[in-house]
């Protein structure tokens, strides 16, 4: 077993563990915590799969920006376990099987997937390098990429709306 | 509001010009202010190693005085005890015995003299009140102590040294300056 | 690359690496004390003087009793998120000296060592999400302390960080485009070829955004709305004593160093030489031209060092609605102008007037 | 400077006739006393009427008067004329036992604290104020320290230490 | 950061939507006494209770067992920003009482101490201001010239912050050349640097932008919150002590009276400025008219009163008659008239009123202090409401609250 | 009329409080070590009520700078300071706000009490003010003069520098101390 491989499977564990913490933890601070983790974790990924590039902005995006705002919107409203409404029953029991079922599908569509064809080469590709990225986002796929710039503005625009309305 | 006075002044209130809102040449022109005072002569008192002279009429340390035979002033008339703000003055007089005319000028002197110089404010008004010439504040300050009980100055931390008896002391004691009569 | 590395490659980075934590240590040691002087010096007068000559040995004083102070957490806060917030804060402030190129490189033992401990190519990137990490260490740090005053200081933190990263990287993305490299090294090489082929000349108003973005990501005055003194009384660090606040306060004196190398890398030549560049390089070998460009590094750094000093010690502080304006209204609006305007002025440059 | 004191006087006492009393100029300044449940109305004529209008209120305290039985409490005024620079004091008695005065806040802002410290230390109890608490001393305070019996400190308190004092 | 308020909270998650904030009184914005509870809703504050008290020292208790002249002391520790303004009021309300005349001389030194007294307040407000807004070199730049003050007072006096200076009828002694010395290197030096510090604050907008529109009052509402001194000016009312009711000869100066618009902290930083070029044109006035005295005239420094002006030391030693004067004076036996009186200067934050009621006893029946900060700093609450944090605390550095002062 | 009399030169001596060293009185060459670089470094907490208050301003300006002392990182929050200064007045109504103050500050800590009102009551022998702050909190190093000149702040800083340097590193966990700290109530 390589380095690479090493490290593919303990930071797949970091990952997974981690994640499953943001579910279990009674703290929403350290679910948010647990969340940021799983983001690097995720971004290790990105680095053996040699996609620096993705690895960085997920970072800087998600760790860096979102999971701020988020930290920020719990620090701010102080929610800790005392405070924290009392779940119903069977709405515990509903989000379960919901959860559930879910799972079920994305291991049944996995598993529908032909991952063999599509297997990319650990550390050797270079999808996520700029160039390429550029290259793949300004050509192949310039529609998908404006369609959602559009998508970003109205979203945007809305935020600014809802909360001038408020004033 | 009408004006109460003739001699309204209207403070210069006006609105940033365009260049001015910008931050950048406030920023900067305070940034030169600040940059010439490197070059500035550096007023600092360099204490302990310097000192600042004092005014000679500082109000420092208490100092009982002694005429030039080296008897003391104080007639324990207690006037300064009334006059001190901070009641920080304890006195207690006693009749002068035959053959002390050596240390004590008058018939009545001050047994015990404390000065509680942690209550003492340094007003300066027992040395007014004083009608012996016997009680001025120097300029030394108060020193700081680690204990309360080192601020109680009795009688031997007070009087000035003897001119018959340490005239090198009392030298000091008067800072070179000759007593005005 | 990254993943087929030797033995020694790693032994020779490691050792790199020891030495650009030991000197950003001790750089910011020296940049407290430093800030004492200089600010006594701008405000006439004279500043620690007593612990040994010229008071230089102030900083390891304030260390060591920073070592022998009471260690004291909160009785309500969280005790891990109350020690991992000056953990990550010094953490991120030391991580980003990673990709900075120190100097060329050197000849030792018959091998050639390169003064960067990763020469990666998105090295810019890479200190942008180390820098947008940063805030983590103010905001746990602050919110652990279970004290309001902490807790302001530290959303204040967060959100002028998230901001004024937005402008940074605009102005980022506009020098990214003059140069065409996201890696710190090739800038500098770049920048060596001539006296005027500092970025500088090139992008003023970017470099400006970016300075007063860098004061901001430093939380420095006049952005130093999470410490504010006199509002918060220490902000986000109020709570903390001993070598926890050390952390902090060191933690904001590297951040300072290495944005200061980040920004000389990126428009004031690196650890090039101005003017004598050639010449030197002609007259001397590979380790001297090493040292002296690390000297030249240096020094360019403690010009920043005292730029930054001497602003916080000219001017008043924003209020925190004027902040977010001053980001939000005037920053990103302006990066983006001078991005665009790189742009069409770098489209006439290769197509002239018609393309 | 056309307000003179005669003038005042002739104002008031149109208007209230003889229920004020005891006219003096100490110092140039016109004093006069007014009966306890007068004083608001005393004060707001002095504040609309056109021609006096005592705008400002200088001063607002006590003074105890052991000696003067039933009435030991005199509230005192001190009112300003800012245009024509005129200045007037006048007083209201109340008997210690009941010290009940209608508060002058409705009229002055200023009055507020000005009457809370008056009540702080002589108990002087202002009927409308809005928050007539101690603002000076502490809550636990039971009695009213500038009232003449009281000595300046407490005779039975412990924490003095006799050694530090003189005389 | 927004408001709370629109973001639908389970219930019982939340207790209230604000939150308190405890704003000294050791905060350092509080200058050490005051506390604020602040309701915030995000930095917004919503409301804002006072609590004064914590240095409260009983003035006026301890002044009804003080001889008039052991008074002096305690005015000192009113407003200890400028104490010898609170001397001489003292002064002036004590001869106002006991009906004594000071001579030209006297009064023109007064003048020069008040407002001497006066700038070192002025400063210590006005760099605190900045100080408070971030900027601490201008503070440091300032303070080195009231330390040139502060050796004037020592020149003087013999002390330098609690200065206990002056007697009533005039001065413990007259003043030296060193001190006339030391007031004209003062006086050549201080504008100076006073412009550097207005180029340093006035024109940056950064300064502006945090204190335009801050804490700002209206010339109705101040006046009905007993607002005196530069706040009351700052808000329009053009209302100085000095001006309306001159005492120690203030009638033969010439000075204008600055006045504001809006009454918000850029208004008062201006107008205490402006007083501060006001006060030393004054200085140099006096200074020149001090100079003219000629002959024994250029020797007074105090009235003619042996009744109540202690006689010479030599004397005291002696003559018979200066002895019984002397202790009369100081056991506090002088004849003192019955009466009551009421006295103002123009303190450097305001209206600093004495009202002495004396029965004809050894010490005042009754003295209340008007002390300005007291009365105008209720209105605190009402001109905070609203605005953000960093405004109230720079709101409460330019209103120039002295705790001693507002405390008693 | 200048006084016939300048100086008191009978200033009275510095006596080292009883067991300042703790227990054990050896002092190791590393107590030395970290007694000087504590020494050097003791940033102070201005708990500044009053008139010392101002005069502390006075010495931490340019004519006197407490800087030079390596004193001129003043906090506000008492976790980070290792000297409380106490400055002014303290009445009753603020006693029991500073005995918190000492009790949040971060061990090793000295209180240096300022001026005649911290140290005594000074003037203000009435019913609203603490007669010396040594009833709440144990005071290191007292500075007399109402309030005190800069230079005797400098002087009083100076004393608790001596303190300082020459504790011992087990003062503050011997029993000594912690009977001192019981005498105020503290544990």
């Amino acid at each position: 077993m390589g380095i690479t491989q090493i490290l593919f499977w303990f930071l797949s564990l970091l990952a997974v563990g981690s994640a499953a913490m943001v579910v279990v933890s009674k703290n929403p601070v350290h679910s948010i915590l647990f969340l940021i983790v799983t983001f690097f974790a995720i971004s290790g990924h990105y680095i053996l799969l040699n996609a620096q590039f993705i690895a960085i902005v997920n970072i800087i995006v998600y760790a860096g920006a979102i999971m701020v705002l988020f930290l920020f919107v719990v620090m701010l409203m102080n929610l800790n376990a005392e405070s924290e409404p009392q779940k119903n029953r069977l709405m515990l029991f509903i989000g379960t099987i919901a959860g559930a079922s879910l799972m079920l599908v994305l291991v049944a569509a996995l598993k529908q997937s032909d991952t063999t064809t599509h297997l990319i080469q650990m550390g050797g590709g270079n999808v996520g390098l700029i160039e390429q990225l550029g290259k793949a986002l300004f050509t192949d796929y310039v529609f998908p990429f404006e369609i959602s710039s559009v998508l970003f503005l109205s979203a945007m625009i809305g935020a600014v709306v809802i909360s001038k309305k408020e004033d | 509001m009408q004006a109460l006075t003739n001699r309204v002044k209207q403070v210069d209130r006006k609105k940033l010009s365009f260049i001015e809102s910008l931050y950048l040449p406030a920023i900067i022109k305070g940034m030169f202010i600040t940059f010439s005072h490197i070059f500035k002569r550096k007023p600092t008192v360099r204490y302990p190693e310097k000192t600042r002279t004092f005014s000679p009429v500082f109000r420092g340390l208490h100092v009982l005085n002694r005429d030039e035979q080296g008897r003391e002033n104080c007639t324990a008339c207690g006037l300064c005890a009334v006059a001190c703000p901070a009641e920080a003055i304890t006195m207690e007089g006693a009749e002068r015995k035959p053959g002390e005319e050596g240390l004590y000028r008058e018939e009545k002197y001050a047994a015990r003299y404390e000065i509680n110089m942690l209550r003492c404010i340094f007003c300066g008004l027992c040395e007014e009140a004083c009608p012996k010439d016997a009680i001025y504040l120097s300029e030394t300050f108060a020193p700081a102590n680690f204990q309360r009980k080192g601020f109680i100055y009795g009688k031997e931390d007070l009087l000035i040294p003897n001119p018959v008896t340490e005239p090198e002391a009392y030298a000091k004691a008067k800072g070179g300056r000759v007593a005005v009569k | 690359m990254f993943l087929s590395i030797d033995t020694a490659v790693i032994i020779e980075k490691l050792a790199l690496i020891a030495v650009v934590v030991v000197a950003s240590l001790v750089i910011a040691m020296y940049a407290t004390f430093a800030e004492r002087k200089v600010a006594a010096i701008l405000q006439d007068r004279v500043g620690p003087n007593r612990a040994g000559p010229f008071g230089i040995l102030q900083p390891l004083a304030d260390g060591l009793k920073l070592f022998f102070k009471e260690e004291i957490i909160p009785n309500f806060s969280n005790k891990f998120l109350f020690i991992l917030g000056p953990s990550l804060a010094m953490l991120t402030a030391m991580m980003t000296g990673a990709v900075v190129p120190w100097g060329d490189k050197i000849h030792i033992l018959g091998r050639d060592f390169s003064l960067q401990i990763a020469d990666i190519n998105i090295g810019i990137l890479y200190v942008f999400g180390v820098v947008s990490l940063g805030v983590y260490g103010i905001m746990i740090g602050s919110w652990a302390s279970n004290n309001k005053f902490s807790l302001m200081g530290g959303l204040r933190a967060a959100s002028q960080i998230i901001s004024y990263e937005l402008a940074l990287g605009i102005a980022l993305i506009a020098l990214l485009m003059v140069t065409g490299t996201m890696s710190l090294k090739t800038m500098v090489v770049q920048q060596q070829a001539h006296w005027y082929s500092w970025n500088i000349v090139k992008q003023p108003l970017g470099f400006l955004i970016f300075l007063i973005c860098a004061f901001a990501e430093c939380n420095r005055t006049p952005f130093d709305l999470a410490e504010a003194e006199s509002e918060l009384i220490g902000g986000y660090h109020t709570e903390y004593s001993s070598m926890k606040l050390g952390f902090y306060l060191f933690a904001e004196y590297i951040n300072m160093f290495i944005s200061s190398t980040i920004m000389i890398c990126l428009y004031f030549g690196g650890y090039g030489i101005p003017f004598f560049e050639h010449t030197v390089a002609a007259h001397c070998g590979t380790n001297w031209l090493a040292f002296w460009h690390i000297l030249t590094l240096l020094f360019k750094v403690a010009c920043f060092l005292f730029f930054f000093m001497w602003v916080r010690w000219t001017i008043p502080r924003f209020r925190y609605d004027q902040l977010m304006n001053l980001g939000w209204k005037i920053l990103i609006p302006l990066s983006l102008f001078n991005m665009l305007v790189t742009g069409a002025v770098i489209l006439f440059h290769q197509y002239g007037w018609h393309f | 400077m056309s307000l003179t004191n005669e003038i005042i006087k002739q104002r008031l006492v149109e208007k209230f006739g003889d229920q004020l009393t005891d006219w003096v100029e100490p110092y140039g300044m016109l004093t006069f006393t007014a009966p306890k449940d007068q004083n608001l109305k005393v004060l707001q004529f002095l504040f609309d009427d056109a021609e006096l209008r005592f705008q400002f209120l200088t001063d607002l305290q006590a003074v105890h008067y052991p000696a003067k039985k039933g009435e030991e409490l005199a509230v005192v005024y001190h009112l300003h004329n800012l245009v024509d620079n005129v200045r007037i004091r006048f007083k209201v008695f109340a008997d210690v036992t009941k010290p009940d005065v209608f508060s002058a806040t409705a009229i002055y802002q200023s009055a507020n604290w000005m009457e809370r410290e008056t009540y702080d230390f002589f108990g002087v109890n202002f009927v409308g104020h809005p928050n007539l608490i101690r603002v000076l001393n502490v809550d636990e305070m039971d009695y009213f320290p500038m009232r003449k019996e009281f000595p300046m400190e407490e005779q039975t308190r412990v924490d003095k230490d006799d050694a530090m004092f003189g005389r | 950061m927004q408001s709370t308020e629109h973001i639908v909270l389970p219930e019982g998650s939340l207790e209230k939507l604000t939150t308190t904030l405890n704003l000294g009184p050791t905060h350092p914005a509080t200058h050490g006494v005051f506390q604020n509870i602040l309701e915030m809703d995000g930095e917004r504050i919503q409301k804002a209770t006072s609590t004064v008290g914590y240095i409260h020292r009983a003035f006026e208790k301890i002044a009804e067992r003080r001889p008039l002249y052991q008074i002096t002391p305690l005015t000192d520790r009113l407003n200890y920003c400028s104490s010898p303004i609170n001397n001489m009021g003292w002064h002036l309300t004590c001869e106002k009482l006991l009906g004594v005349e000071t001579p030209k001389r006297v009064d023109y030194l007064r003048i020069i101490i008040m407002e001497l007294a006066r700038i070192s307040d002025h400063l210590i407000c006005n760099s605190i201001v900045g100080v408070d807004s971030g900027a601490f070199s201008g503070f440091l730049y300032l303070m080195q010239y009231r330390e040139l003050i502060y050796e004037i007072y020592e020149e003087v006096c013999g002390s330098r912050l609690t200065t206990n200076i002056g007697r009533i009828g005039g001065f413990e002694r007259n003043f030296t050349n060193t001190a006339f010395e030391k007031l004209e290197k003062f006086l050549k030096e201080y504008p100076v640097q006073l412009k550097e510090f207005e180029n340093l604050f006035l024109r940056n907008r950064i300064f502006m932008g945090r204190t335009i529109g801050c804490g700002p009052i209206s010339a109705e509402r101040a006046l009905n919150y007993g607002f005196t001194g530069p706040n009351l000016r700052a808000a329009g009312v053009d209302y100085d002590v000095r001006v309306h009711t001159p005492y120690s000869s203030y009638q033969d100066f010439e000075f204008t009276v600055p006045v504001g618009s809006t009454g918000d902290c850029y208004d008062r930083f201006l107008v205490r400025n402006e007083e501060m070029w006001q006060s030393l044109s004054i200085i140099n006035q006096a200074y020149k008219k001090v100079q003219e005295f000629k002959g024994t005239e250029a020797d007074i420094f105090h009235a003619d009163v042996p009744a109540y002006y202690l006689p010479e030391k030599k004397d005291v030693y002696t003559k018979m008659e200066a002895l019984i004067y002397h202790f009369k004076i100081i056991m506090g036996e002088t004849e003192i008239p019955a009466g009551e009186v009421y006295s103002s200067v123009e303190g450097a934050n305001g209206e600093l009123g004495f009202y002495l009621i004396s029965d004809g006893g050894r010490t005042p029946y009754r003295l209340h202090f008007r002390r300005p900060c007291f009365i105008y700093y209720q209105a605190y609450p009402e001109i905070t409401k609203g605005s953000m944090l960093s405004d109230a605390i720079i709101t409460m550095s330019s209103l120039n609250l002295i705790a001693g002062e507002l405390d008693a | 009329m200048s006084r016939p009399v300048r100086f008191n030169n009978k200033v009275k001596m510095v006596e080292a409080p009883a067991s300042f060293m703790g227990d054990g009185f050896m002092a190791t060459s590393l107590e030395k070590v970290v007694g000087l670089a504590r020494k050097n470094s003791i940033w102070p907490l201005p708990f500044a009520t009053s008139c010392c208050g101002i005069e502390f301003m006075a010495t931490a300006a340019s004519h006197y700078d407490i800087a030079r002392f390596g004193a001129e990182r003043m906090s506000f929050s008492p976790r980070q300071c290792d000297l409380l200064m106490v400055m002014g007045t303290i009445s009753k109504k603020m006693g029991p706000v500073l005995k918190q103050v000492y009790l949040q500050m971060a061990e090793p800590r000295w209180v240096l009490s300022v001026g005649a009102c911290a140290c005594s009551g000074g003037i203000f022998d009435s019913y609203s003010v603490l007669q010396g702050i040594d009833q709440i909190i144990p005071v290191d190093v007292y500075v007399p003069g109402c309030p005190p000149r800069p230079e005797a702040i400098l002087d009083g800083f100076m004393k608790i520098q001596e303190l300082v340097g020459n504790e011992s590193l087990r003062r503050r966990t011997g029993e000594k101390y912690k009977d001192m700290l019981a005498e105020y109530g503290i544990q």
